[in-house]
């Protein structure tokens, strides 16, 4: 035992003037990766005015990299390529001319099979999946979950109404992305509700894509919901178009339509950035009922300030499930919702947690989340 | 002769603009006119763009130069194809592979990236300590993070009545939308007005030559 | 069947995606940059339905002289125009099918194709965007006013920010001393748009990101089919 | 209806009262001038404490699409450092740099002061080289190297005011005006942590503050215009009115027009409440 405890005090001592004494410069691979980075660490005596590292090129000829602020200690050589040795050094001067170091690393580059900083990431990933489904399965299963009111939508009947008096169409715009963004899917499925209902209602509705992708996606889903509706006779394939692929040629196009047809709603439902305010403006001029939704958080003020109804955030993703109440979209939304109260008690436990001094919670989050 | 063309390009420049502030009045056969250009043109130009910058590049010039290399391109190519079938009724059908390809891709980079990105780093970042700092008004409005996040997540929980006490919690998360509501919007004016700046910098300065 | 391999497709490229988002290995690692430029391709063929739907419509306007059908026509016109161009001469660096054009270029100073971008294009989309400031001032006339309590807040904080963002804002509460910082408005708009206004937007992020996750997983699972029209 | 046409025409009204409020300042700049910050103090006593004689280097590291926030910061750091009796610099390690150096030089010239600021003797326009911080560190060697002729062509030897200046070390301030990189960073690291030359930057509102941590007790970065405000500041601390000034009243203006619109916005309502309270008391009479 006092020998154990012996060597024990040797090593220290000895890791410790390693680390106050001698000057040290490593270069290690960063494990966990896909091989595109190097560590580099330093320690050097506090006498040490200005650090320069320095990286040889193809040719080895030793290139500056990087130069530190004062009290850093170490650097991620990143966008590397696998496998592959790189050398590095690092030049010191020191307060007085003769006291410069050159001291040198090198590392290699080594690819792996798991990321381990997204532990937390894959963790969440199977927690929230696993609710999701779980809650889908159940209401397949018959059980019935509650939905509480969401204003934006009870309207949806009124301006379809509205519109039918009126004998003017419907527009319905399904944002400015490309099929691939979830909110224009579910634009597209809040869409198939509302086609279904104009069909009922013998109302025409008029739909300008923006991409080729959502204006083949779009024609589908309205022919479906016209056949559901057993009036596939009234279907007007080129009532859903494609202006084209520009922003704001798109949203000129649009403007041309809310002041020439005059429709007597307009559904903005999607992912849009600038436009929304002009579209929104110049549908109020019109005095058209106006819905709008989207989850760009920094848009919603426009669309709340020129709008009667807007969808925030979730809301849009929630409202196919509200509109349609198919079982499978209800459970899942109930999935979302536990998500929300894991959500609130990471929080509460998490800033408790940081009140009494404990951050590993935080940092076992934050490497998935960086 | 090159000079002459600029000013002409810039006469046109000053017309459009005027076409596009005239609909501020009302619609009009100059907007209209402007308008229909505009997405002609810019149609035009998209599908010219794509072809030099997308499918020349990354498909033609690399199989053109190194088919056998390449080869792996053809699924693309042969996937875009078939997206072109919808024109044609009878093989409509086929469109739907490239499309379903598409959204099962980017369904799933969605939903990795939102986990990521707006979940989950959003949630580590709003485990503060707020009374690390002695300042009130830190203090207060690290609170106000805190309870503002809370309240806000719990507005959009839709599988319960909020009525009588689980009414307040959402109510908080209301008010705290409103007030970043009106920032948001008031934060941008700046942006806006910027833009106008810039057209009328163009008229005033290149086309009349008014300001320096 | 001519549902179901569809359905199954997307499924496995949904699984694929998720695999290599963990996996640093090849071959998964560099697989989203490859799908990107796969899209790109597969994006680039598909315009060609967009253009045709447009062509379709404009022709269908002129050909029965409906309401406004004079500008349709300049729509094709423009539209045919800025493709040979693009088609003759190339853009930028790129030669289209007659070279580079060096004739024309020391005529006009840069390709057709260039030039109706820069002239045309431009101005058109750049005037398009600034309409957003006479817009943004006509809603705040119209929509700040004082009515329920939340409108108030709204409105308020809008007033403070804005207020805050100009020179105005400091002249107008510079005397306040600086113990109570907090209360001058350029102090106060940052306070409002670091702290209640971060907490606003997060809640939004993460409620939506909740949300994008649900709907991508139903995709992936082949529960959201919409988008695939129905079985005909 | 009738209210329908008068919200119309309100709409049309506060359009053009919007309009005017942009327009009349850029033709009739009014010059307020708002509080310096520090950073924007320090760069510009980094120009105004340089002896007359002295010659500085400003690197246009922009292009066209940047132009607004950038050039007058440019023009106003010409315009000092000529009235200081200083000599300017101009390179690129940006390929439209040359350009745009040219255009602020005939900008800043069209200032009666300095009509007669000669080329080769007061200030020169090098042009743009490729290779970023390569060339920033070569330039600590020699200048001659790096371009043996200017940007139009003309020997190093036939321009006086090179006479004497062999490297970086020969200069008395470095500013790199930046839109990304290779930029700002590049000099910082060569320019100052190396050969001790101080030096300032320009960059967007946008990425200012990434630039802000090289403020520091080490003089990494002396100073640091972020943006068409700290253009303005610099403006008003030489005394002018110039397009960033003008762009600045813009703003204000508008942003004043719009408070005064959420007010008339607001009694308007009032005043419509008030009368229909009295119309009904009226028809309760």
């Amino acid at each position: 035992m006092k020998r154990i405890l012996t060597i024990l005090f040797i090593l220290s001592t000895l890791t410790s003037l390693l680390a106050d004494g001698a000057p040290l410069f490593t270069a290690k691979d960063r494990p966990y990766d896909k091989g595109d980075a190097i560590i580099l660490e330093w320690k050097l005596p506090a006498t040490i005015d200005s650090l320069q590292i320095q990286k040889a090129d193809s040719l080895e000829v030793y290139q500056p990299l990087f130069i530190p602020l004062e009290g850093e200690t170490s650097f991620v050589d990143q966008d590397l390529s696998y496998d592959t040795r790189y050398k590095y050094r690092l030049l010191a001067l020191g307060s007085a001319d003769g006291d410069s170091l050159l001291l040198s690393a090198s590392a290699m580059t080594k690819q792996n099979w798991f990321y381990m900083d997204k532990l937390a990431y894959l963790l969440m990933l199977i927690i929230l999946s696993a609710a999701i489904i779980y809650y889908i399965l159940a209401a397949k299963r018959g059980k019935e979950f509650f939905i509480r009111r969401i204003s934006g939508l009870d309207s949806m009947e009124e301006a379809i109404g509205r519109a039918t008096e009126k004998g003017k169409p419907i527009l319905f715009v399904p944002g400015v992305a490309e099929l691939g963004d979830i909110q224009t899917l579910s634009s597209l499925s809040i869409l198939s509700q509302l086609a279904y209902k104009a069909a009922e209602y013998n109302t025409e509705i008029i739909v300008p894509c923006r991409f080729s992708m959502v204006l083949s996606a779009a024609r589908e889903v309205v022919e479906e919901a016209y056949l559901k509706a057993g009036r596939s006779d009234a279907f007007r394939e080129e009532n859903i178009f494609y202006l084209t692929d520009d922003q704001f040629g798109f949203v000129a196009g649009i403007d041309g339509i809310i002041v020439r047809e005059e429709p007597a709603a307009n559904f903005f439902l999607g992912s849009f950035y600038a436009e929304s305010l002009i579209l929104a403006e110049t549908g109020l001029s019109t005095g058209a009922i106006q819905t709008a939704g989207t989850a760009n958080a920094h848009q919603l003020p426009f669309f709340v300030v020129s709008c009667d109804y807007t969808l925030i955030g979730e809301e849009l993703f929630a409202a196919s499930a509200y509109l349609s109440r198919d079982a499978e979209q209800v459970g899942s939304l109930k999935g979302h919702d536990f998500g929300k109260l894991l959500v609130i008690i990471l929080i509460i436990v998490g800033v408790a947690l940081e009140i009494a001094g404990i951050s590993w919670l935080k940092t076992f989050l934050m490497g998935a989340g960086s | 002769m090159p000079e002459i063309m600029n000013t002409v390009g810039i006469w046109l420049g000053a017309f459009f603009t005027f076409a596009i502030f005239s609909f501020l009045y009302k619609d009009n056969p100059f907007y209209k006119l402007a308008e229909q250009i505009f997405v002609g043109l810019s149609a035009g130009y998209g599908l010219i763009y794509i072809i030099y910058a997308a499918l020349i590049p990354n498909l033609f010039h690399k199989l053109a130069t190194d088919f056998s290399g390449n080869l792996i391109l053809l699924i693309p190519f042969v996937l875009g194809l078939m997206m072109i079938t919808r024109m044609v009724p009878k093989f409509q059908w086929m469109s739907r592979y490239p499309l379903s390809i598409v959204i099962g891709t980017s369904a799933a980079i969605s939903l990795l990236r939102f986990l990521k990105s707006d979940l989950i780093a959003q949630v580590a970042a709003t485990m503060i300590n707020p009374f690390e700092t002695k300042v009130p008004s830190e203090i207060v409005g690290k609170l106000m993070i805190i309870i503002g996040t809370i309240c806000g997540v719990y507005f959009f929980y839709f599988s319960k009545k909020q009525e009588g006490i689980a009414k307040i919690p959402s109510k908080i998360g209301v008010y705290f939308l409103m007030v970043s509501f009106g920032a948001t919007f008031g934060y941008t004016v700046m942006a806006r007005i910027s833009l106008l700046i810039g057209r009328l910098e163009f008229l005033l300065k290149d086309w009349l030559h008014i300001i320096k | 069947m001519k549902r179901n391999i569809p359905l199954i497709l997307a499924f496995l490229a949904g699984l694929l995606m998720i695999a290599s988002e963990f996996i640093p290995h090849r071959p998964f690692s560099n697989m989203v940059e490859t799908l990107e430029d796969w899209f790109m391709i597969i994006a680039g063929f598909s315009i060609v339905l967009g253009l045709a739907s447009l062509l379709q419509m404009n022709y269908q306007k002129i050909s029965t002289k409906a309401e406004n059908w004079g500008y349709h026509l300049s729509c094709v016109i423009a539209f045919a125009l800025i493709v040979i161009m693009g088609a003759l001469w190339g853009m930028e660096d790129q030669p289209g099918l007659l070279g580079q054009g060096e004739k024309i270029v020391s005529w006009l100073g840069k390709k057709p194709f260039d030039y109706t971008y820069d002239n045309a294009l431009v101005p058109l989309s750049a005037t398009m965007f600034s309409l957003l400031a006479f817009f943004i001032a006509s809603a705040a006339y119209r929509a700040f006013i004082i009515r329920t309590f939340e409108s108030n807040l709204l409105m308020i904080s809008a007033v403070i920010v804005i207020l805050g963002r100009t020179g105005f804002g400091t002249m107008l509460t510079s005397w306040i001393p600086e113990s109570y910082r907090i209360w001058q408005l350029p102090v106060l708009a940052d306070f409002i748009m670091e702290y209640p206004n971060t907490a606003a937007q997060r809640a939004i992020l993460i409620s939506a990101s909740l949300g994008i996750i649900g709907s991508s997983l139903r995709i992936i699972l082949g529960i959201e089919r919409s988008y695939l029209g129905g079985d005909k | 209806m009738s209210q329908n046409t008068s919200s119309v025409i309100e709409r049309r009204i506060v359009y053009f009262l919007l309009f005017l409020a942009v327009l009349l300042p850029l033709l009739f700049p009014i010059g307020w001038g708002s509080d310096v910050s520090p950073v924007v103090k320090m760069s510009y006593d980094l120009i105004d404490q340089t002896p007359a004689g002295g010659i500085g280097l400003i690197s246009f590291d922009y292009e066209a699409s940047t132009i607004t926030e950038i050039q007058p910061m440019a023009v106003a750091q010409i315009e000092h450092a000529w009235s200081k009796g200083q000599k300017v610099i101009a390179t690129a390690l940006w390929p439209q740099g040359p350009q745009m150096a040219a255009q602020s030089f005939e900008e800043a010239k069209r200032n009666p002061l300095f009509k007669d600021k000669e080329y080769g003797v007061d200030y020169v326009n090098l042009g743009y080289k490729v290779g970023g911080m390569v060339t920033v560190q070569a330039l600590g060697s020699s200048f001659k190297d790096v371009y043996p002729k200017d940007s139009s062509g003309r020997d190093w030897d036939t321009l006086p005011m090179l006479k004497d200046l062999k490297n970086l070390k020969g200069l008395s301030w470095i500013c790199s005006l930046s839109a990304g990189e290779p930029g700002l960073k590049d000099w910082i690291m060569i320019a100052h942590d190396v050969h001790k030359v101080p030096v300032t930057g320009g960059t967007t509102a946008v990425s200012a503050p990434g630039f802000l941590p090289y403020v520091n007790k080490n003089g990494q970065l002396t100073g640091l215009l972020g943006g068409l405000k700290a253009a303005s500041e610099y403006e008003a601390l030489i005394g002018k009115k110039g397009p960033a000034t003008t762009k600045m009243d813009a703003q204000s203006v508008a942003h004043i027009l719009i408070l005064v619109l959420i007010a008339a916005g607001n009694i308007k309502v009032w005043i419509r409440k008030r009368d229909k309270v009295n119309n009904t008391e009226v028809t309760n009479a």
